[in-house]
């Protein structure tokens, strides 16, 4: 695309965000079409994530404390999915029996969305951080198991063979071919991984909790404050991107010579 | 450069045409002052060496691709972007995968809101100048690479160009087929006349099938040599003039001028 | 069985497509005016689901359409969404008044009874009784009860309960942590070892095992009035057509409370209830959580003065922050008394 | 994924560990001893069965189910047609691109739970939430996925249509479209098993029929039967749903099946 053009089209789109929030803010405070009970205006979304910053009223935790417990949340409940995940997904792409045998459960537990597993945390784990963390595991855990099963798989046989020619035992083989070669895949699954269970905390904190993002969003609609649920919403929107900017990029250092 | 003798009016005319790719690391000529005709009803072959620019000219006469500097003229008109009387078979054949051979052939024809009766006639004629009959329905996924080449070479000539460009098409084939498909394009070319220009880097090709053969040289290509192929159709590759001609173009080729 | 499932896909989709589409149109003038009332479940329904089967509703020109809900701040999201034009709600009322500008009518229950905090009888916090000499029975002491962690449905009558309960031993939210869970939840998390505390009601309440489980306080040791409230959508209170359906409606509760003094028909409509909703329980069982939460009657509401809880409540709800000083003024601006004055007038003129 | 190992030995394994499992959990539910009894397997299949044929609430586990899934439906299709439209048109049209694009990144990355509280206040607590709920979650999934689509298309597709003569909007139509329609399926799926996640989140959250509500009502009581028993249906419907969606999609891709 010429310069000329390219230049164009991100003036467009500078508009367009400007235009977004220009009319959020007439629709709101300056035209009342819609009532501040419904939807506050940007300016109110600011002050209110000015106040909340250091002020606990009235949901019991600062925002900073909101955004650490959530971290600690969904954090705990990656690694789980990671540490679990992965092994899974390569033991079920190496072994014949194991694919046989825990694919069909893997296939169905899959389907069972984390918040349908909540009103059995509470009574199996209880409702600390572990329990919390079980949910977001349960959605974090899914991409791993898929991505290295497949990364696994998609080892070019001829590197096996290749590998067992010099007389490398099956498992030597697995750590010295395909593991190296289904790393890709496994980071993109750690990726999608991460997303998802950014994506599983406020479900996960709908299990009963007392601070976190999705728990502030709760406590605004108890309180009927909209302002308190858009600032969590919004919130939780700017670190999810953060989260995945972070990926992309340290994928691109990781994951140098990879097929994609 | 003498003008060979006039067969038709010319089809297609390059003036002075240059290509030159700007990359991070400055610019990269790939063609150089290319001045050269196409005749009616000719089949010329652009033969010169693997990376020289070949498909690039090729993607110019066809409008697909801007020249730097110099124009090409179709009938007299400056070509300014690709249109269905300049109709390109490509090396990758790109044909449409979500479409049976029936709906890739009669594509142009759809396109330009033929009649019912003269879309069927036609898409049924040229698959069946091809060889592809009993296989309209099938999906390009299913088929060959030699039948995929095909349904490119019938798509193409059902949109009625004025001219047939074709990029290296049998570049991808085995040996095998690629043979088989010379004589079949040969063929085809027979029962329905038109210009072709032909771009490819295995000589046997280029003597089997051209009436003309511009040699190309390496980057940024100029034209070395021209030849005029008179000797009879169906041409055998073993004929004492066929090889004398092959010896004789290689060494052109191989000689950097 | 395939047909009617079908079936039912498709009315579910057509009446969908109908709400989501068209606004329904108001019924014609003459007939009786339709009153959406949210109510709370068990108990706290049996007053306007008395009415409705009796068909005192019909007999004085108005029609009650009732839903139920678990918490008061589901009733809430009701008013706000213009879905519920009365409703009958705790504490959490006070929230509509200043947000959603709702009216609050007058008080209809004293439903302290069964709001209490359990702890677990092995518990520090249990060892502990009459640490406060003007509060015998409360369990705990600010040592014990500092850095507890307490279950219960914030932003109801259960979260003033537990402030107030932490105030007389000097303490504040920030001393301990409040864990949000509805009752049920609260209770299986606590029952499987979660936890110091769980609020609870009736009747999960009955849920606890004596043995295991004692009461750490309640609204009524606490010394907070908890009464349950009227409360109509500003745009319901203010259509001068409603007046009187509203003004019926308050006479009817009355006439029910009056009835309900009789143990067995109140026991009977229980029960009743119970059933309509597939909810098989025992009567003895639950005897006494009905009777101990009584409806005001003609003569309570002549004698006490009925908003003193529902004042109590919003002016807490200002202190810990949950709303603002001018939502303060915002509430009792909103409480309105001409509709239950009238009420009780005509009540005196019909029935005594 | 799908590797056949013959017939018999997949079900032998599948059903082998199923058996392992439910036999474990039978053994836990018998000896323990906690407050809440937890039901054995025998109960929950038992109650799952009788709930078949007998109302729960006002329906059966059918009527439940059905309920459920015309909420699906209804913002699943919507989500479907708005998200695929302007998917491909950002794709393919710079100027679509440029307006839109922003502030669908602005939103993307907030979680579809997250947008309950919002979603209650802007339309009430009947239906209408759910459908803006389960519409924004298959939304997102549809967009990304067609705008992938349509972004990746083949050059030298459009330079053979453009070459045969086809116009801008026909090259558009008639290339553009279905050559992103392999990855406007991947969306597919992804957007169905968020569309029915958050049916569920909707339906706890609030409702009187749904088999979100059927958890729910079983926690009300008490009842972890009826709980456990709730989760096998969202369960079995998940796992239909999801390889209804790989069926159809097999059926229709039959062009390009040597491409996943």
């Amino acid at each position: 695309m010429k310069k000329k053009s390219k230049l164009k089209f991100q003036i467009i789109s500078i508009i367009s965000l400007i235009a977004f929030f220009a009319i959020w803010q007439l629709l709101t405070d300056v035209y009342r079409v819609i009532p501040s009970t419904m939807l506050p205006s940007p300016v109110k979304v600011l002050q209110t994530i000015g106040m909340k910053w250091s002020v606990k009223k009235p949901d019991g935790s600062t925002l900073p404390q909101h955004i650490l417990a959530s971290l600690q949340v969904s954090g705990l409940g990656f690694c789980l999915g990671a540490v679990i995940g992965v092994p899974l997904g390569v033991i079920m792409a190496w072994w014949e029996k194991a694919d046989l045998s825990l694919k069909p459960v893997f296939d169905f537990v899959r389907t069972i969305p984390p918040i349908a597993w909540i009103p059995i945390m509470i009574v199996l784990l209880g409702i600390g951080v572990v329990a919390k963390a079980s949910i977001v595991f349960l959605s974090a855990f899914i991409p791993c198991v898929i991505n290295s099963y497949t990364g696994i798989k998609a080892t070019k046989t001829v590197h096996i063979w290749v590998a067992q020619t010099f007389g490398g035992s099956k498992t030597r083989t697995l750590f010295k071919v395909a593991i190296p070669t289904a790393l890709p895949y496994i980071f993109t699954g750690l990726k999608v991984s991460l997303n998802s269970s950014w994506g599983a905390l406020v479900a996960a904190e709908m299990l009963g909790s007392a601070s976190g993002l999705g728990y502030m969003i709760q406590m605004g609609r108890l309180l009927s404050r909209a302002d308190l649920i858009v600032v969590g919403m919004i919130v939780i929107g700017i670190i999810g991107t953060i989260l995945s900017a972070f990926l992309d990029s340290l994928e691109k250092i990781v994951v140098k010579g990879e097929v994609r | 450069m003498e003008q060979s003798g006039k067969i038709g009016k010319e089809k297609l005319s390059c003036r002075g045409i240059t290509k030159s790719f700007s990359s991070s690391s400055g610019n990269f000529e790939v063609l150089h002052d290319l001045t050269f005709d196409v005749y009616e009803n000719e089949f010329l072959v652009l033969f010169g060496p693997g990376q020289c620019g070949k498909t690039t000219l090729l993607y110019m006469l066809a409008g697909l691709e801007e020249c730097t500097e110099g124009e090409v003229f179709h009938n007299g008109e400056p070509v300014t972007g690709p249109a269905p009387s300049r109709a390109v078979v490509y090396q990758t054949m790109a044909l449409f995968p979500w479409m049976t051979v029936w709906d890739n052939v009669s594509f142009s024809q759809k396109v330009r809101k033929a009649e019912k009766k003269v879309i069927a006639e036609r898409t049924q004629y040229f698959i069946d100048l091809v060889g592809l009959t009993g296989f309209e329905k099938s999906y390009p996924v299913q088929l060959s690479g030699g039948m995929k080449q095909r349904v490119g070479i019938a798509r193409a000539y059902c949109s009625d160009p004025d001219v047939l460009l074709m990029d290296e098409p049998f570049g991808h084939l085995d040996a095998q087929t690629r043979y088989m498909m010379q004589e079949s394009l040969g063929k085809i070319w027979e029962n329905e006349k038109r210009t072709i220009v032909f771009v490819t880097n295995n000589i046997e090709e280029a003597l089997y099938l051209a009436d003309r053969i511009i040699l190309l040289s390496d980057c940024p290509s100029q034209i070395k040599k021209e030849y005029r192929i008179t000797l009879p159709r169906p041409r055998s590759l073993v004929s004492p003039e066929f090889l004398k001609l092959r010896k004789e173009i290689t060494e052109q080729m191989n000689m950097s001028d | 069985m395939k047909k009617k499932a079908a079936a039912v896909l498709m009315a579910a989709i057509t009446a969908a497509a109908a709400s989501l589409g068209t606004v329904t149109a108001l019924a014609a003038e003459e007939e009786p005016v339709t009153i959406r009332v949210a109510t709370l479940a068990q108990q706290l329904s049996l007053p306007m689901y008395y009415i409705s089967e009796q068909g005192w509703d019909v007999e004085n020109g108005f029609k009650l359409e009732i839903t139920t809900f678990s918490q008061g701040t589901g009733i809430n999201e009701a008013l706000g969404s213009g879905l519920v034009d009365v409703c009958t709600i705790g504490a959490a009322g006070v929230n509509s008044c200043c947000i959603y500008d709702a009216v609050y009518l007058f008080s209809h229950e004293d439903s302290a009874a069964g709001q209490q905090v359990m702890v677990r009888n092995d518990s520090p916090i249990a060892q502990e009784k009459g640490y406060l000499e003007d509060y015998p029975e409360l369990l705990g002491s600010p040592e014990t009860i500092k850095d507890a962690t307490i279950l219960l449905p914030m932003g109801t009558g259960s979260q003033i309960n537990v402030d107030t309960y932490l105030d007389r031993f000097g303490l504040t939210e920030d001393d301990v942590t409040l864990v949000n869970m509805d009752t049920a939840p609260a209770y299986q998390a606590f029952v499987s070892g979660e936890g110091d505390m769980a609020h609870t009601c009736y009747p999960t309440a009955d849920e606890y095992d004596p043995e295991q489980y004692t009461v750490a306080f309640s609204m009524n040791t606490v010394g907070l009035p908890y009464y349950d409230n009227i409360i109509a959508s500003r745009s319901f209170f203010e259509d001068e057509k409603n007046h009187d359906a509203l003004v019926a409606l308050c006479v009817q509760l009355l006439r029910t409370a009056e009835t309900f003094k009789d143990d067995t028909v109140l026991m009977d409509t229980m029960m009743a209830w119970y059933e309509l909703n597939g909810q098989t329980v025992d009567r003895d069982k639950i005897e006494h959580q009905v009777l101990e939460r009584p409806f005001f009657t003609y003569e309570d509401l002549s004698s006490i003065d009925a908003t003193a809880s529902f004042k109590i409540m919003a002016e807490f709800y200002a202190t810990i922050g949950n709303i603002t000083e001018e939502d303060l003024e915002h509430v009792f601006a909103n409480m309105d008394d001409t509709i239950i004055s009238e009420a009780l007038s005509v009540y005196a003129e019909t029935y005594l | 994924m799908r590797h056949n190992y013959g017939k018999i030995r997949v079900v032998l394994y599948g059903a082998g560990t199923f058996l392992v499992l439910l036999s474990l959990w039978q053994i836990a539910a018998m000896t323990s001893n906690s407050e809440i009894g937890f039901p054995t397997p025998v109960a929950v299949i038992g109650r799952f069965f009788h709930m078949l044929s007998n109302k729960v609430g006002s329906y059966t586990i059918w009527g439940h189910t059905l309920w459920s899934l015309s909420r699906v439906v209804i913002g699943y299709l919507l989500a479907c047609v708005l998200g695929v439209v302007l998917g491909l048109t950002m794709g393919w049209f710079p100027y679509v691109k440029a307006l839109f694009k922003p502030v669908f990144d602005l939103l993307r990355p907030i979680a579809p739970l997250a947008w309950i509280p919002l979603a209650i206040l802007w339309f009430g607590i009947g239906e209408k939430y759910k459908y803006f709920l389960i519409f924004i979650a298959a939304f997102v999934p549809f967009t990304l996925n067609s705008y992938a689509g349509a972004v990746r298309v083949d050059r030298q597709l459009i330079g053979a249509a453009r070459m045969l003569g086809a116009s801008h909007s026909q090259v558009f139509f008639r290339i553009v479209v279905p050559s992103a329609v392999p990855s406007i399926f991947s969306g597919a799926q992804v957007a169905l098993s968020n569309a029915w996640m958050t049916m569920l989140a909707a339906e706890m959250v609030r409702s009187s029929e749904g088999i979100g509500w059927l958890i729910i009502a079983g926690q009300g009581i008490n009842d972890m039967t009826q709980m456990i028993a709730g989760m096998l249906a969202i369960g079995i419907v998940g796992f239909l749903l999801a390889n209804g969606m790989r069926l159809l999609e097999r059926r229709c891709l039959v062009w390009n099946n040597q491409g996943k």
